[in-house]
């Protein structure tokens, strides 16, 4: 065990903190929150995104023939912490970098690779992920979104849910079904389809939040060549799985640095704001949950260690990743919470450092809920890691 | 003994039900939200038609003289129907007022107001770094000219907007004082505070040299205190109904969708964990009607450990209605996450409510007191 | 609403305060935690439960006819609120009283009634419930204890487990498989078993709590007259259900009082004992603790003051009885947590109050599993109350 | 970086399991514990063989130098294996001793004997109104005809019966001290303190005027606080390691009868509340690795984080493993609640080491210092 960087990996981490010394943009003035539903904030990204790629920095754990860095797992953790640490924007192609590039590497074609990993990379196109219908949510594999092969084309019908950037992602990791009479795992085919093929309708969906994170998106007759197929036809319920495991596995360093940063802004507070004639830091209940939050985030963090290690070895993300979907989901709810506790009545207004904080709650709701309930999450570590026998 | 609502009261109650169903509706709850002030004056004239807005005032002014059982029964219902608007504030107030036995004589008029959904009143309490205890109140009012001086500022002042009087809590020749201002007396100016529940409306009032005339103190000293406490623990009862109301609406809903959901070719409240949840939610609801009704009964019966009884309700519903919240939320999945769904108007309600009135950890230190007093 | 008492409800508790004032025993001075596995304890107890008999404070809400007081569920409720003001001691047959009896009232011959009611009341015939079995826990239905008949006789072979009181009962509401054919909840039969039977041995079980309340009981070629069959051959699941239903309801007021003696021991050592230069009363996060537990225990009482007027009204215990056992066992485990927080190292030892505080921690730890899990109790109420599918 | 156990530390873990399995199976951990002292010395050598005595003292007497991240993968086996004895007693010792620089004489011989397995050592720390922050240790330690007189009372002190030294932390001139007691020296009576974990035993000890000569003195001023501050440190981590064997325990043996144990006819694994509890169970035994180890790798390294990385594992642990060994128990449902079955001996460890060395409420306000001191 030895959690001393390397001098690879101290290199790395050298290197790009020069880097970020020299390419960090402006922070963001715009809205407070920097919704993605604000066009000027996803331009500003896409700029972000496309430095990074210009200076190396995109795909750290990628080959370098497709346009990555090939450098180990862990050395895009130490990129996930330096941008943290230098406050650099987020990544906007998040869902494209985290969840359907490494698919894209696991079981395209060559051209595939070569046609949609590039442009990934440098954020000219983004991607979004078409997984979730009404009816089919935690039950994913009886998604009825209809795909008949007409020719040389499917042709698509159905609707799609939840899904997120897709009000300006160019491309979608789609599942549809090509079999309606195989057991429902069999039939469904995973089809890489160009956003802005007609017959798509992307509506927002309004979240209680406030804000619009999600969207709905309808098929009408939307035509795709059938060598826009991910994997083999009818097998896309494992590529499905394989990106399901990359989305697990990729979120945690990014959702530390996000933690982290909510959980200084917090203690700022406790020592500038007073509640009855003593700084909140002095208050021995608010001293108990900061405490407590700060031990449950370090163990994130070192879960997160722990778990790039273990991938690092194995190449592949596996079901125990749903531990950190579990631990991250149900700790930022626990850290909303405790945080609302300790700023008091103050922080439900909007209007108290932008909102963040009561925002922050309601939003907190969805992690349970999004990319696999935590019903679903036990279920995985049940099933498939303690090897219980199945439920249902 | 009979712990259930009486005969007259479940109807009391149905006819609640039925009135905000009909006239009421969640559509109309987001319009009237949407509003500067979410005050829909004409749904409070038919409220107050009904005698929900003077349920526990004398007579004299036009109220019912009820009890807080009745109150609590009413306000289950409002609490169901997620009701806009200035109710709590109102009772707020007009408790004070009616509290004080020796008020001055626009009192009467403005109580009449209120009872007949006309006016409307709030107290201003909180300062920028004191909590609900009045004890923390340090805002100064100062004897001058024979009338009074304000200085100073109150925040998340409920429905300060459409408040004819707003009593203000403070501090006179270091008594506890509360005094009457008027939004448009001189040197007040009010701010909207807007935040997470949008069916009350919040505002942060700033005072500057607020000069008032003698007959707008309402009451100091012991019986400041008195009033302030009998009023905030009637309004408090209030908010524990209107909170329960809400969670019995949130379980009721999520009991409903997990019966109809189908994942996995089956509905969702066949598995366990869906249905393990739902079960919780009724124990926290069951056990949070016991608490408000006992709280509301021992204060109505003036019993010695009701304040105890209060801030228990408090301590139980604040943390009982945000764990239904999300338990209602979490059966509905992504659905129960949208602004479409009234979930998001509950759960909102919920929040705001565990703050109001102060928090269970406030309430908590009240009920350890009140256990190190009675046990010897 | 009036939780006010009835002025029959005032003279029952002026003359019940009167009576125990001149009848109170001796404090018992044996074993510290007066276990029910010291004989003299049970000797003391039972001389007790024959002095309410005589007093005429045996089965308060029991019909007259069988020895009862005849008056409501409420008075039954004032009862133990004074009793446990008294301090009084605790009541020795509490299944008889509770489920034993209710049951027998409810489905029994009016010759059982008249055989085994009084001397139930009197504390001369102590009972105990054969219902649990190795292989039939949370799935009671699948007991396989088989009773064949012959001639006028059942012949009984099997185990019963969790057995309490069996050491010293003097008569078991036994459930026994008497169709192997029919569906498991068709085959079962109720029993009333005198326990000096020759065939039926007991061997006490140790808990990890150090004590053994509960025992294992062997039946070898028992022979039980067919006249001692309780409702129907071959209908004693029914019989079970409803004895079940009155364990549940009728706990409550006597489980309140121990808590509440808990408690205020509690309060007494926060009072006495001083950590850093202050008395344990005043430290902020011990007040919390404090605060919370009385909460929740005054919320345990109000329900139970609700469950029992709606007894009082419908004359039955219902499904909804699962919420106060749910409430009380969970409660208890917070309890006894908090109180080992509050108190400190001091408290795991066995000599510390005699030890009560730790023994009373993993004594909990039974009380989400016995009388019905946790995991079972949630079941009934999402099914039966809440009328959500079957999970199974 | 490389966060898992290196190949030799695996192998070493792997050859504690394979060794306790053969020699500490937990029918002679039911032996050892009904003992006065639940020391089994032919255990203790055996042990002692393997190098566990003295994995990190330094090796001119006997010990291995090896760091915590060692100590910790042999101390989980402990753990899982239930081994009872003066493991942490020693350990605390030893490392205190081991820390001081110009320690006496005497000491040396005493190291070489507790990584030996002959001899054994403990800290005494706690007092009867203190807690375990030493400073909060009141007890006096005066200087008297050029040597030293104790008066006070110690309680909860492990295995001072068969210690053949006793560190007592005491004050000598309004500086934390620690000075050696031997359990014979005059003035000094013990008495078992009986307690809930029987594999490890506790006893107050009275110090009536006991007089010791000056070369008991081991330490004084900030090389007393330092030595006992990292010898605190390095036997938390120790704790935390066996409490996470013993969780890994319950889990794999919840597990296992989930899968074997019938009802309704069906494995009980397959309901989903067992299974939810089994997932949760594992969530916990998985973090609470993490931050052990991670504790151990910060203290080893001496890494400026290392308290709050030793504070921050206490806090995980301290919780995770009472909720493990909660969990477990309801999986197993009455069986697990019996003498006969071995949860009981995890279960009772768990609740003594949530007490041992502070517990999560002690560690959480250490943790809050260190996040205040570090985020400006």
């Amino acid at each position: 065990m030895d959690l001393n960087p390397t001098p690879e990996e101290q290199r790395f981490r050298d290197e790009l903190r020069a880097w970020l010394e020299a390419n960090m943009p402006e922070p963001w003035s715009g809205s407070p929150t920097g919704s993605e539903s604000d066009p000027a904030y996803v331009a500003y990204l896409r700029d972000w995104q496309k430095r990074l790629f210009e200076g190396g920095w995109a795909g750290i754990s990628w080959p370098k023939q497709y346009g990555g860095r090939g450098c180990s797992f862990i050395e895009q953790a130490i990129f996930h912490e330096e941008m943290a640490r230098a406050g650099a924007p987020e990544q906007i192609g998040v869902i494209g970098l985290s969840l359907v590039g490494p698919t894209i590497i696991a079981v395209g074609t060559d051209e595939q690779k070569k046609r949609y990993l590039p442009p990934l990379l440098s954020g000219d196109e983004i991607w979004c992920q078409g997984f979730s219908e009404p009816n089919a949510g935690s039950d994913l594999a009886s998604l009825s979104t209809l795909a008949v092969r007409e020719g040389d084309d499917f042709v698509i019908n159905g609707q799609k849910i939840w899904t997120s950037f897709a009000h300006f992602a160019d491309f979608c990791l789609l599942l549809v079904r090509t079999d309606t009479e195989a057991p429902k795992h069999r039939g469904i085919t995973c089809l890489l389809v160009d956003m802005h093929t007609p017959g798509i309708e992307v509506r927002p969906l309004r979240m209680m939040s406030g804000d619009s994170a999600f969207n709905e998106v309808f098929f009408t007759d939307v035509r795709v060549p059938a060598s826009q197929v991910l994997g083999q036809i009818n097998q896309g319920w494992t590529v499905a799985i394989t990106a399901l495991l990359n989305e697990r596995a990729n979120l945690g360093a990014g959702l530390y640095a996000m933690f982290r940063r909510n959980l200084e802004a917090l203690v700022a507070h406790t020592r500038r704001e007073r509640r009855n004639g003593r700084p909140l830091c002095e208050d021995p209940l608010v001293r108990q949950k900061l405490g407590q939050m700060h031990a449950e985030l370090e163990v994130f963090r070192l879960n997160n260690l722990r778990a790039l290690t273990r991938i690092n070895k194995t190449g592949m993300p596996g079901p125990e990743g749903s531990i950190q979907k579990l631990y991250w989901s149900e700790f930022n709810q626990r850290m909303t919470r405790a945080a609302l506790e300790i700023l008091g009545p103050q922080a439900q207004r909007h209007d108290f450092d932008g909102g963040r904080w009561i925002y922050g709650y309601l939003r907190s709701r969805g992690n349970t809920i999004e990319a696999g309930t935590s019903e679903i999450q036990r279920n995985i570590l049940a099933q498939r890691v303690l090897e219980l026998p199945k439920s249902y | 003994m009979e712990f259930e609502l009486s005969e007259t009261q479940r109807m009391m109650q149905q006819a609640a039900r039925g009135f905000l169903a009909d006239q009421c509706p969640s559509t109309r709850v987001r319009q009237i939200m949407e509003t500067e002030t979410a005050l829909d004056p004409a749904l409070w004239r038919a409220m107050a038609e009904q005698g929900w807005c003077g349920m526990t005032l004398p007579e004299k002014v036009g109220g019912l003289e009820l009890g807080a059982v009745e109150l609590a029964a009413v306000a289950e219902e409002m609490g169901r129907a997620c009701v806009p608007g200035p109710f709590l504030s109102n009772l707020w107030a007009a408790t004070l007022l009616a509290a004080v036995a020796d008020r001055p004589a626009w009192a009467e008029e403005l109580l009449a107001g209120i009872a007949a959904g006309e006016r409307h009143a709030t107290v201003a309490l909180l300062e920028d770094e004191s909590d609900w205890n009045p004890d923390a109140v340090r805002m100064p009012i100062e004897q001058r000219n024979g009338g009074l001086l304000l200085n100073g500022r109150k925040t998340l002042v409920g429905d300060a907007a459409i408040a004819e009087r707003l009593l203000v809590v403070g501090r006179l020749n270091d008594q506890l004082a509360v005094v009457a201002v008027a939004p448009d007396d001189k040197g007040v100016s009010l701010k909207a505070a807007p935040a997470v529940d949008a069916t009350r409306k919040l505002l942060d009032v700033e005072f500057q040299s607020v000069a008032l005339d003698a007959d707008r103190l309402v009451a100091q000293g012991p019986a400041a205190e008195t009033a302030l406490a009998r009023a905030t623990q009637t309004a408090t009862v209030g908010l524990c109904a209107e909170l329960l109301g809400g969670m019995q609406w949130v379980l009721e809903t999520a009991v409903e969708y997990a019966k109809t959901r189908k994942q996995f070719d089956r509905p969702i409240g066949s598995f366990q964990a869906v249905q393990h949840q739902c079960a919780d939610m009724l124990l926290l609801v069951e056990s949070a009607r016991s608490a408000t009704y006992y709280a509301a009964w021992a204060l109505s019966e003036s019993e010695p450990n009701a304040a105890e009884a209060v801030s228990i309700a408090k301590v139980y519903v604040s943390d009982a209605a945000r764990e239904v919240g999300n338990r209602g939320i979490q059966v509905h999945g992504g659905i129960g996450f949208t602004w479409e769904h009234d979930l998001q108007l509950y759960y909102k309600r919920f929040r705001a409510g565990e703050f109001l009135f102060g928090d269970a950890t406030h309430h908590r230190e009240h009920v350890a007191t009140s256990l190190l007093k009675a046990v010897g």
